[in-house]
């Protein structure tokens, strides 16, 4: 689950990272709702929260060198479509008097399986680029979680950096608390870009921040748990939820879903369906053991998807019985397929011979495969009706 | 011979008095696997299916001394009872359960090491040894004892390399699923040197998925040690990207560490057979079916 | 540094290891100074806080049914001499209702070198004979400080100790208390015996607590810094620690003192005059790089031990110069050497020539070695004059 | 050939711009040991004698891949100042200070252990082959070159028994200061197997104390592996007793763990010779040496 920058902020305020003054708006509030707006030192930065990057370019960022300026801004962001997200919320902070930007974040690395801190002494936007030319530019170091982040760990940041050790105790203070908000928060992921110094006592500050937290651990994050159900995100990834299913969306568009009782083998269907040039607009994982009328209501998911033509189901059941997919597929078609809508079922298993039997002598609309192969291939003969 | 369990392992089931841990104890039982205790906290001194239950793994562990533990529990108690069976000084854990955090299989996995003992999961299927022994939930009807050693990312993949297999009469030693987690007890550098060991198998496939580095790092394991053939397939060159909202992602894959190509160009260089989708597996396995006996 | 009773409740209470209602009388106050004095639920228990065991027998723990009984003894104890002792403090407590008494403790392990938690069902008095006869009964566990107390540790020890699973979470949270205590106050031991199972609702309660410190920690933990200043204890310890020095009693009597600059060497002479059959009273080692004041104070001190006859002295500098060590040595005996007392002096290292040249035509009261056997030798041969 | 550190060992000394780091980096150069970083946060650029100061360990190894750190820093320091040694990677970590914090050496011998680094002290002289190098403070000139193999808990009677063999011409091949304190970073078995498989070691001679079990641990090592003549002294037979005023030290040593009777028993079974001072130990060896050609 991806924070907005003010969560992200929230949560650095909690963790007493320096942070500039700031206040968050939501849609149907104005500036003046703010307690203690007045005093705000102007100029403001207004900052329209949405899930995505490029926000500054598309107007998403503007200044405000007055209280006057800081109301227009608010009405006109609040509530406003911007990069395909609606703004629910604005985040308005005091400008910071920036020196120089660093970069600094926590994840969870894939590679070495302990967190990493990644720093760089030139931060801000172009930070991917530098990772590319100059990658040598961009430290890395590896946390182990038995020895946590040490004094010895910043100098040598700053030591390798070229930075003096005059940041030593701040920087120190500030890596040590995201780690542990990384380690508290269960987060996958904690970025602060730019991580400035500012004004003449060259005090570190985050001006900007990013928050990933582990899905899975949700369970014990019960406050981003119920913030997840307010946020604005897709609404088949919501209704999928609610049955314990996982919906992916893959291409913007494309007549084709996708189901399985993996994600192994949806990657693997997929992989097979692009390379015939045929796009897929989502996919939907059930997980292990799901039940018929579960799989009936994923099907009606998949089947409600815009532009979405045929929903290929490949299960190899384990647990999974396949007289319940097909129970389930079959209620599904005969109440949820739309016109010119139709199935490929491919399942192997517990009780296959029953399954199949169920839905023989279906219409046209569900067609039978023996492998993911073949069900590909059905797909591919049926090209024109897509 | 076969890899890491046989039909001498003794196996130890943690959350056996649980409706999953009851039904697959009978499973494993079913199938040959020797369970030899179950764990179940505050339950110490009932039986399922004949088989003792103890309150904590060490106990267990002083009356059986086995060989490897399965954890049947669900994913927010898996820390707490691979921590448990790792303290307690079992070699082999096993963890299935899906959805188990990220952080708590880092520790777990830190711990393992630490401690020597082979930590396979979470999100595993378990692992098999046709005919000999299972740990874990897999259908393992579809499995048939033979010569080609398999470690899986993916279960279903796995299931379907392994229905084909059989189905062409191609049997296998052991089957490993290192499971689909970003932070897996154990990848297929940790595998590779015991399917290499083993002179039951004669022909290894590895199933792996974009992300991380797993894949790379057997590459240049089998350049080094590995005479026999490998087959690889990589899935999810379509898969949708993380859409990550920070720079961390790009940053990290700036060198491309993670992506199909790379993946499959390092294993096509360590002299990997590299299958285009898990029916292309089985189709070059046929091909080395004579050379191999398999 | 090892704590008194009332300090180490003081700790559990911090801890919230669950004790009995208490509350503590110095030297100097009287049962009516408590606040609250008349909440407390009679009986009482009324306990010298005195640095030994076998108080109980000495007198030192008294039962008040009533108020008057309170006072009586409170006033009957404080500033009284119990086994060897002053009695500074009483420790009253309301009396518990016992149903069994179990034993535990934390100690930082020697042989498996890590916390080890001790455990048995069969706790109180007897714990020690028990621990000869039935060691089975006492269980023994490590702790992983990377894992630290989990509650599997818990079950395993209720199950191997045949008591309830029933037990278990209010067990934990006193073990796991007891062990963040251990980790955060430096303890090299903490032990609860009994922990009393008490009541219809069978309550853990701590009803008597011993807490040893590390005093190399003690800088660290300033509050038993503080505490240690005001504690009863040998003068000479306290004076030579004022020096840097360790000053350890050794026998209870006995004509010789011995001097070093290390534990080793220490020993090494305490065994070679213990085997002639003459008792060592006091052993000072002055650890590293001694100067010649320093030296002398040393020497002083030891002259002054009651008994002693004899200083033997034996350095073997590494970073420590002889003729410092004999400019000490020299100072202490023109000034503080009594009458029928004499030093023995070997020493060995940088600058000895010098050294050995600065003692040379001192009188009888000064005697010279050339090596650890020399130096008991030359006390052997005057054992009349002790 | 000699155990643990040679002409060729490359030694980072952390602290080197404190009093006791400068004058000891001189000593030790002067000796003739490879001094070749120094290690003082925030004093990174620097020179020391000539030696080069880095802010970080793990910079010192980037530049100069060392074998060795010894730390020349007060007690309360060693805790971060080992941690990073043995973080940074440094294969062998050497703490000199005395009254370090029990729990803070639990913690770093714990990882040391966990990352493969031997760590040698707390409270300890060091480690000198003589004529080749020396890591510590010991007072070199005493040591000489020769096959006497020593590893010892005190420093004191360490010097006392090389003093008087060096006097009758006997010389040593490394003597290694295991420490005094609790919980040492290393035992005297950690020592053992190099000092037995070093051919330049002829006879070995353990100094030990009362108190824990290293003895003990010995004891069964040198049963079952070592063919050398050993020579051992237990001090403190008539130590004063801990006067624990709790029941767990008692408890701890009902057995008899940790007295000078059981050790010297436990020695004497492996048949090692047994000396009753340090004395002892060099007429011992006095008698070994035309055999061993000491």
């Amino acid at each position: 689950m991806k924070l907005l920058e003010y969560q992200a902020i929230s949560l650095f305020n909690q963790y007493q990272i320096p942070t500039m003054k700031s206040a968050v708006l939501s849609h149907g509030e104005c500036f003046d709702d703010i307690a203690g707006a007045e005093d705000f030192r102007f100029p403001l930065v207004v900052k329209a929260q949405i899930a995505s990057g490029g926000r500054g370019k598309a107007g998403g960022i503007r200044f405000a060198q007055t209280m006057k300026d800081a109301r227009k801004h608010c009405r006109d962001l609040l509530g406003r479509e911007l990069l395909g997200y609606t703004v629910y919320q604005v985040l308005l902070t005091e400008k910071a008097d920036v020196r120089s930007e660093w970069y600094l974040s926590i994840i969870l690395d894939r590679v070495d399986k302990c967190p990493m801190i990644i720093f760089s002494p030139e931060g801000g936007m172009d930070i991917e680029e530098l990772a590319r030319t100059q990658p040598q530019k961009i430290l890395r170091l590896p946390i182990d979680p038995f020895i946590g982040v040490q004094p010895y760990t910043v100098s040598y940041l700053l030591a390798k950096s070229g930075l003096s050790p005059f940041y030593q105790d701040e920087l120190y203070k500030v890596i040590c608390r995201l780690y542990q908000l990384f380690l508290q928060q269960d987060a996958l992921l904690t970025e602060i870009n730019p991580l400035a110094v500012c004004g003449d006592d060259e005090r570190i500050i985050a001006l900007d921040g990013k928050v990933e937290i582990d899905d899975s651990a949700l369970y014990r994050q019960k406050v981003w748990l119920q913030a997840r159900e307010v946020m604005p995100e897709e609404d088949f990834v919501k209704e999928a939820r609610a049955f314990n299913f996982l919906y992916i969306p893959v291409e913007k568009t494309g007549p084709v879903a996708v189901i399985s009782n993996g994600s192994g083998m949806l990657m693997s269907c997929i992989d097979l369906i692009a390379k015939e040039g045929i796009q897929v607009s989502a996919a939907l994982d059930l997980g292990g053991g799901a039940t018929a009328d579960r799989i009936s209501q994923g099907l009606r998911i998949m089947l409600s998807t815009p532009g979405v033509k045929v929903v290929l189901i490949n299960i190899f059941g384990g647990i999974t019985r396949c007289d319940e997919v097909a129970q389930g597929v079959r209620d599904a078609v005969e109440n949820y397929l739309g016109k010119g809508q139709f199935v490929i079922v491919r399942m192997e298993g517990t009780n296959k011979e029953k399954g199949v039997a169920m839905l023989e002598g279906m219409d046209n609309s569900l067609l039978m495969a023996e492998d993911i192969r073949q069900s590909v291939d059905l797909l591919v003969e049926r090209r024109d009706l897509l | 011979m076969s890899v890491l369990i046989n039909q001498e392992t003794k196996v130890i089931v943690q959350g056996i008095t649980g409706r999953e841990g009851q039904f697959h104890t009978e499973q494993m039982l079913a199938y040959g696997t020797k369970v030899v205790a179950g764990v179940t906290p505050g339950k110490g001194g009932q039986e399922v299916h004949g088989v003792p239950v103890f309150h904590t793994v060490r106990e267990a562990m002083e009356h059986t001394r086995a060989d490897a533990s399965v954890l049947f529990v669900p994913a927010r108690f898996v820390k707490n009872s691979a921590t448990e069976a790792i303290e307690a000084g079992v070699p082999l854990v096993v963890t299935i359960a899906e959805h188990v955090p990220v952080q708590d299989m880092m520790y777990c996995r830190r711990l393992a090491r630490d401690r020597g003992v082979q930590l396979v999961g979470p999100n595993s299927f378990g692992i098999i040894s046709p005919g000999k022994c299972k740990i874990g939930f897999m259908a393992h009807r579809i499995f048939s004892p033979g010569h080609v050693g398999i470690m899986s990312r993916s279960a279903t993949n796995c299931y379907e390399t392994v229905f084909m297999l059989t189905q062409k009469g191609i049997g296998q030693s052991t089957c490993v699923g290192v499971g689909g987690d970003m932070i897996p007890g154990s990848t297929f550098i940790d595998i590779l040197p015991e399917l290499n060991a083993d002179e039951n198998t004669k022909v290894i496939v590895l199933i792996g998925e974009i992300g991380g580095n797993e894949e790379e790092l057997a590459a240049e394991y089998i350049k080094r040690h590995v005479k026999k053939p490998v087959v690889a397939v990589i899935t999810g060159k379509n898969a949708p990207k993380g859409r990550s909202m920070g720079h961390a992602g790009a940053i990290v894959s700036a060198d491309g560490t993670g992506s199909a190509q790379k993946k499959e160009s390092a294993l096509r260089e360590a002299g990997v057979h590299i299958a285009e989708s898990t029916r292309h597996i089985a189709e070059i396995l046929l091909n080395l079916r004579e050379e191999y006996e398999l």
